[in-house]
């Protein structure tokens, strides 16, 4: 359950709508059902009123859209981030993909989001609405009478379980108190699959991406792939693939975005989010991040406007890739 | 009795200020290595795109080395070290997908070291020798 | 000959600190508060250590002689620190059997009313095992 | 698709004798694009060249494959041979059939196999080659000095003998720099001024010579042949031009205490200056930090003694915008601060000094007009104690010292050492010393002579602590071959600090985008056979700037440098190396990734307009690389995630096929 409510935000976006600081607000808008909650743009405090939600199905990372938002638009565009979201907007910053005169940025509180799967595998398919009671979530069921009720632990997303920062890094305006960056187990996961065997790590990744379906929902949301044309959609990048035709393919698609988003990955997690086969895709970019914290120190994409990532730097003394290895297999 | 020897087939990306030159004086001074080492001259090891790597596995390379000035004495000041930090991050994943780190390999070699070039790539086939035919970054339909 | 090897080896390593380092300017012994005390001077510790000439310091009364001032460390410009080779071959030596420098017996001859406490402890610490 | 020729050589038996020549060049005809293919004894001969210019006509060749020698044997060659056919010579590749194939495998099958394989991957590569053309840019004739020391001095003036104009920037208000404040030189003992202040002169009457002083460069932008520099002149409060030099105000300037720089703040000058007699330009400066006119608008004696009306209190800092064909940096050394040491008591004592500060103490136009007196009490100093590498050759304290030796000091103490005993014979002097570095010409001669004739006494050891104690220097310090430990009550210390990069340095490599080593001296494009030059191009390193260095050693690097900007200068247009990067700009993003990486500064940002496909036009920042400071090394294309970068001449799509053949 959020502690913030869909009115604070409706109030404070009209109010900024009506003063004239913004011309139109990015918000989330509901659909069909209660959890298939899509980002929208708004423009009036009827609109607003109409379609506007707040809940807990609202994990969309609105970062990436200011991208294509902030163009041709007069007036500033506002848009909503949770603390995590505020990274990726600095990291789109420090690359130089939005216009920051054109935003104007309210930060808001996070209590973590919910993964509509795991909500569905306890309480079944035929979802008709989700409320909430407390913080808890009520799930009434086609086929069920009573509600189901399902605990915070049982319904956040892995990414809030792990939940790398509560503060938010760019703001204009802030509602709620601000939070702190948070010392997360959110590598435990890829220090779990390091201490696999390869042959292990091999089948666990085989039996991951073999699922994947092309659908590109995880480039189309990651906020780090912002590119004006993918590669995989360029032919005369030598590597354009729109269908993976067997497992290299599906490796290699994966392998290649990870590796360009490195650096630049938040580790905002929206990958994974919006996969529909689940494939765990963040811990791709998180096996980069970790190793680029041991590597070259700790690094936080997006923490601040205008660090420079690890692997467009470099020291006189870094690790050689064998190094890499040597120094893996003696800590274990 | 096998009848067909296992043959390897192995990609070396050299920069060429430093191991193409340290290749040519292998040549020069007649050092041998195997025939299966196949030279690709490149301006500078941080030339050495992922995508290259990954479509020569692809394409049923067994492994792939990539040679470069050593660290501090690059032709253009600073790429090998570009490349050292792309080539850790990058082999680090390959291994973590389960991909044989020994098809994988980063060595220096300046224009001086004909005998650690042959030396090397001695080395380097020797292991993947002893390893087989790349099976888990291979494109069936690339086969022969 | 094996012997002198390891002896140098443990220094070293008890020490933590690395002879080569030193470019014999001779800083330390110049430096150094307890020089007229010494047999062998800061800056012959560091060559003796390095050449593996241990015995004659383990023999030596000038390992009792250093106060551990550190102002050797402190001014060496190439971060040698000899102060650590004269501990660590105290260590070795006061670490055989029978070796200890002060025993509890020794001290009553030796003390006064004015002598502090920490005088004792730390002089304990120093040369007892 | 183009219509490739391939040429595999026997080069006599050296290919032949391990690769069936014959069999690469039947296997090769059947290749994509292939319209021709032989094979020739010795393809790098006339007749062989010939062979390739005639196919060329008579095929209609848009590309050549040459299977042969290594191409960093005669790729050049045959490159020429192309163009002398009439077809760009980037539409030549090489395969290197001998080094990589004939000459490191024995067995004819495998060398041949080998050989095919590598003739098609140069096939495949040709096949998508495209005709390259290097860039070519205009040269401004003008070259910038940046310092006014002995290094920019001599360069400016090697320059201008060659018919270039030259400015030097200097940012005190004289040029002259470190040499003018020294005393004597090593290892002949001319005094400085005498061999310096000519050449100053040189410099102010040279018609092809500008001087910026009390000035400094702000921004630098631009590339080889080409860059635009924005320089600083500071307000001095003085018209340059009118003042005359006669020193009228400085005699009646009120403020009188004010710590004199040039001779290390033991005496003292007025608030308005002239650094020193020979100063060039000889113009009068205001100090704004010592001036009551400028502080509280109260005084202004100097305006009205000045007959000359040069006097301008209203005077602002001036921003001068000019073009130039090559920059030479020359920003010099200055000596480390002593304040760390506190073991030497350099701040507790006047009568501990550096050895700058002893230079002065001797220089007849110093503090005590040449005699050797204590800073303390004006007395004549009995016993001196040198001591050197103080600061130099300091691995564990980083932040006290460098690492690095700073190469000048044995020699200078050697100097003071010998002249205080010349001048001096009752005064006993020691030098204490971890070695004593005497390589160059009449050095070690100078040394010895120091030693055996004037009895200077060296002694091999470091001072461990100097105590002011009453009017005397307790110095205690080791004897390390008579292995006793010294005590000397002198009457005068001088260290022999270590030197380091002038602070104006590191801000001025970010500008020019030269690179550094970790103790901020300019690093050199190669460092044996380009020692004048940075890696950036147009960029040259003169003096001290880039590694400490005694004066001979500074003219002549300022010389080559020197003669490495006639060179360029001396150029109507700049060739570039074709095989450069480049952006598609309707694929880049403006992310700056290949900014980051590229060691040349070469690649900027625009915002540029684009029409989108629903008509509407859209404003975005796109990358664009300047061909004539890329170096092509290609770091930028993997940086770009986007793909839009890409290496002509080695481009995606050429390696790619590279690696389809080789693996085919």
């Amino acid at each position: 359950m959020q502690k913030i409510t869909r009115d604070v935000l409706i109030d404070k976006a009209s109010a900024l709508l009506s003063d004239g600081t913004v011309s139109c607000v990015l918000g989330w808008k509901k659909g069909e059902f209660d959890y298939d909650v899509t980002p929208a743009v708004f423009t009036t405090h009827d609109e607003l009123i109409k379609d506007f939600v707040f809940s807990d199905f609202c994990g969309a990372n609105f970062s990436k859209y200011l991208v294509s938002k902030t163009k041709n638009i007069e007036g500033r565009i506002l848009v909503f981030l949770k603390p995590c979201d505020t990274y990726s907007f600095n990291q789109l910053l420090t690359e130089h993909r939005f216009d920051r005169e054109k935003v104007y940025a309210v930060g808001i509180p996070c209590e973590g989001m919910a993964d509509i799967s795991k909500v569905r595998a306890i309480s079944g398919e035929g979802i008709a609405s989700i409320d909430t009671s407390g913080d808890k979530m009520l799930v009434t069921t086609l086929y069920d009478d009573e509600p189901v009720e399902i605990a915070p632990c049982d319904f956040l997303a892995e990414r809030c379980i792990n939940c790398k920062s509560k503060k938010h890094v760019a703001f204009d305006e802030l509602i709620g108190e601000d939070g702190d960056v948070i010392d997360s187990n959110r590598f435990d996961e890829v220090a779990r699959l390091e201490s696999l065997t390869p042959d292990e790590r091999f089948a666990f990744w085989q039996n991951e991406l073999s699922r994947c379906i092309r659908c590109n929902a995880c480039r189309d949301a990651c906020p780090a792939c912002t590119c004006e044309k993918c590669v995989f959609d360029n032919p005369a990048s030598g590597i354009e693939n729109k269908s993976p035709a067997n497992e290299f393919e599906e490796k290699l698609f994966h392998i290649i975005r990870a590796y360009h988003v490195a650096g630049r990955c938040t580790d905002c997690g929206e990958c994974s989010r919006v996969c529909p086969q689940n494939i765990p895709l963040h811990l791709l970019n998180r096996k980069f991040i970790k190793d680029m914290n041991d590597f070259y120190g700790e690094y936080q994409a997006g923490a601040e406007v205008g660090m420079r990532a690890p692997l467009v730097d470099y020291t006189t003394e870094d690790l050689e890739p064998g190094e890499v290895f040597d120094r893996r297999d003696t800590d274990a | 009795m096998q009848v067909n020897e296992y043959k390897p087939l192995i990609v070396a990306f050299c920069c060429n200020w430093c191991s193409y030159a340290g290749a040519d004086l292998a040549g020069n001074n007649r050092l041998s290595y195997p025939a299966d080492v196949k030279i690709i001259r490149v301006p500078c090891s941080c030339r050495v795109n992922p995508m290259f790597i990954l479509r020569a596995f692809q394409r049923g390379a067994d492994g792939v080395i990539i040679c470069g000035c050593h660290p501090g004495d690059c032709h253009y000041t600073s790429g090998n070290y570009y490349t050292r930090r792309r080539m850790a991050a990058l082999f680090s994943m390959l291994d973590f997908l389960g991909i044989e780190r020994e098809r994988t390999r980063l060595e220096w070699v300046s224009a001086a070291e004909g005998a650690k070039f042959a030396a090397t790539m001695n080395d380097f086939v020797e292991t993947v020798t002893a390893l087989g035919e790349n099976k888990r970054l291979e494109d069936l339909r690339c086969k022969k | 000959m094996h012997n002198t090897e390891y002896l140098r080896d443990e220094i070293i390593r008890i020490s933590g600190a690395n002879p080569a380092k030193c470019m014999r300017c001779g800083k330390c012994s110049a430096t150094c508060p307890a020089y007229d005390e010494m047999e062998y001077h800061p800056h012959q510790f560091v060559n003796m250590v390095e050449c593996g000439d241990i015995e004659p310091l383990l023999n030596s009364e000038s390992l009792y002689m250093c106060l551990s001032c550190f102002a050797c460390i402190e001014r060496c410009p190439r971060g040698v620190e000899p102060a650590k080779f004269v501990e660590a071959v105290r260590l070795t030596a006061i670490r055989q059997q029978g070796a200890n420098r002060l025993t509890a017996d020794n001290v009553p001859p030796i003390v006064d009313e004015d002598t502090p406490q920490q005088l004792l402890v730390s002089a304990f610490r120093k040369y007892t095992k | 698709m183009q219509r490739v020729g391939v040429f595999v050589c026997w080069c006599g038996s050296n290919i032949a004798g391990t690769v069936d020549v014959h069999a690469v060049a039947e296997a090769l005809k059947n290749e994509p694009g292939v319209v021709f293919s032989t094979d020739y004894q010795y393809m790098c001969s006339q007749a062989g060249q010939d062979m390739i210019k005639a196919a060329v006509k008579e095929h209609n060749l848009t590309g050549i494959v040459v299977c042969s020698c290594s191409p960093r044997m005669h790729e050049a060659t045959f490159r020429k041979t192309a163009a002398a056919a009439g077809l760009n010579p980037y539409m030549v590749e090489i395969a290197n059939i001998r080094e990589q194939c004939s000459w490191v495998h024995k067995d004819i099958l495998t060398g041949t196999e080998k050989a095919i394989i590598l003739g098609k991957a140069a096939v495949a590569k040709v096949n998508l080659n495209a005709p390259l053309t290097p860039g070519e840019s205009p040269v401004t004739k003008r070259a910038l000095v940046i310092g006014g020391g002995i290094a920019g001095i001599q360069t400016a003036l090697d320059i201008a003998d060659a018919g270039f104009e030259v400015d030097i920037v200097e940012k005190k208000p004289t040029i002259g720099g470190k040499m003018a404040q020294l005393d004597k030189t090593f290892p002949t003992l001319d005094c400085a001024a005498c061999i310096l202040t000519p050449k100053m002169v040189d410099v102010a009457q040279n018609e092809k010579i500008r001087i910026f002083s009390y000035s400094e460069v702000t921004d630098v932008k631009g590339f080889v042949g080409n860059f635009d520099v924005t320089i600083k002149k500071n307000a001095r409060f003085v018209k340059e031009d009118i003042c005359t030099g006669c020193g009228a105000c400085v005699e009646k300037c009120p403020m009188k205490k004010i710590p004199n720089e040039f001779n290390l703040g033991m005496d003292n000058r007025t608030a308005i200056y002239i650094p020193f007699a020979q100063a060039v330009p000889k113009v009068a400066t205001i100090d704004p930090n010592a001036c009551n006119m400028l502080k509280k608008g109260k005084c202004g004696i100097c305006a009205k003694v000045c007959t000359a009306g040069a006097i301008d209190y209203t005077q602002k800092d001036e921003y001068i915008e000019e073009k130039y064909g090559a920059i030479v940096v020359a920003t010099g050394f200055n000596p480390i601060s002593m304040d760390k040491f506190d073991e030497f008591a350099y701040s507790q004592s006047k009568d501990v000094i550096t050895s700058l500060e002893f230079e002065r103490l001797t220089n007849a136009a110093g503090p005590s007009a040449g005699k050797l007196l204590r800073p303390s009490d004006g007395k004549h100093p009995h016993t001196i104690v040198f001591v050197q590498c103080v600061g130099s050759r300091c691995e564990a304290c980083a932040e006290k010292g460098k690492e690095y030796c700073s190469k000048i000091c044995c020699m200078y103490t050697a100097k003071h050492a010998m002249l205080t005993r010349d001048k001096y014979p009752d005064t006993e002097v020691y030098v204490f010393y971890i070695d004593v570095r005497t390589p160059g010409k009449n050095f070690d001669e100078f040394y010895r002579r120091a030693v055996e004739e004037y009895g200077v006494k060296y002694i091999k050891g470091m001072v461990g602590k100097v105590t002011p104690e009453g009017d005397k220097l307790k110095v205690q310090a080791s004897d390390l071959l008579s292995n006793k430990q010294l005590h000397i009550d002198a009457d005068l210390v001088v260290l022999a600090a270590a030197i380091e990069p002038d602070k104006s340095a590191r801000p001025l490599a970010t500008m020019l985008t030269a690179s550094m080593d970790t103790n901020d001296f300019f690093t050199e494009a190669h460092p044996k056979l380009r020692p004048v030059e940075s890696p950036t191009a147009g960029v040259f390193l003169s003096g001290a700037c880039q590694g400490p260095k005694d004066i001979p050693e500074t003219v002549s690097q300022a010389g080559a440098a020197a003669s490495k900007v006639i060179g360029l200068l001396a150029k109507d247009k700049l060739t570039g190396n074709p095989c450069v990067a480049s952006s598609n700009e309707l694929m880049c993003n403006g992310c700056s990734s290949c900014a980051n990486v590229c060691p040349y500064g070469a690649i900027t940002y625009a915002d540029k307009e684009f029409r989108m496909p629903d008509r509407t036009t859209r404003i975005r920042r796109v990358a664009e690389v300047n061909p004539a400071v890329c170096q092509g090394c290609g770091a930028c294309t993997v940086a770009c995630p986007s793909g839009a970068m890409d290496l002509k001449g080695f481009a995606n799509l050429q390696i790619m096929a590279e690696v389809d053949a080789i693996c085919k």
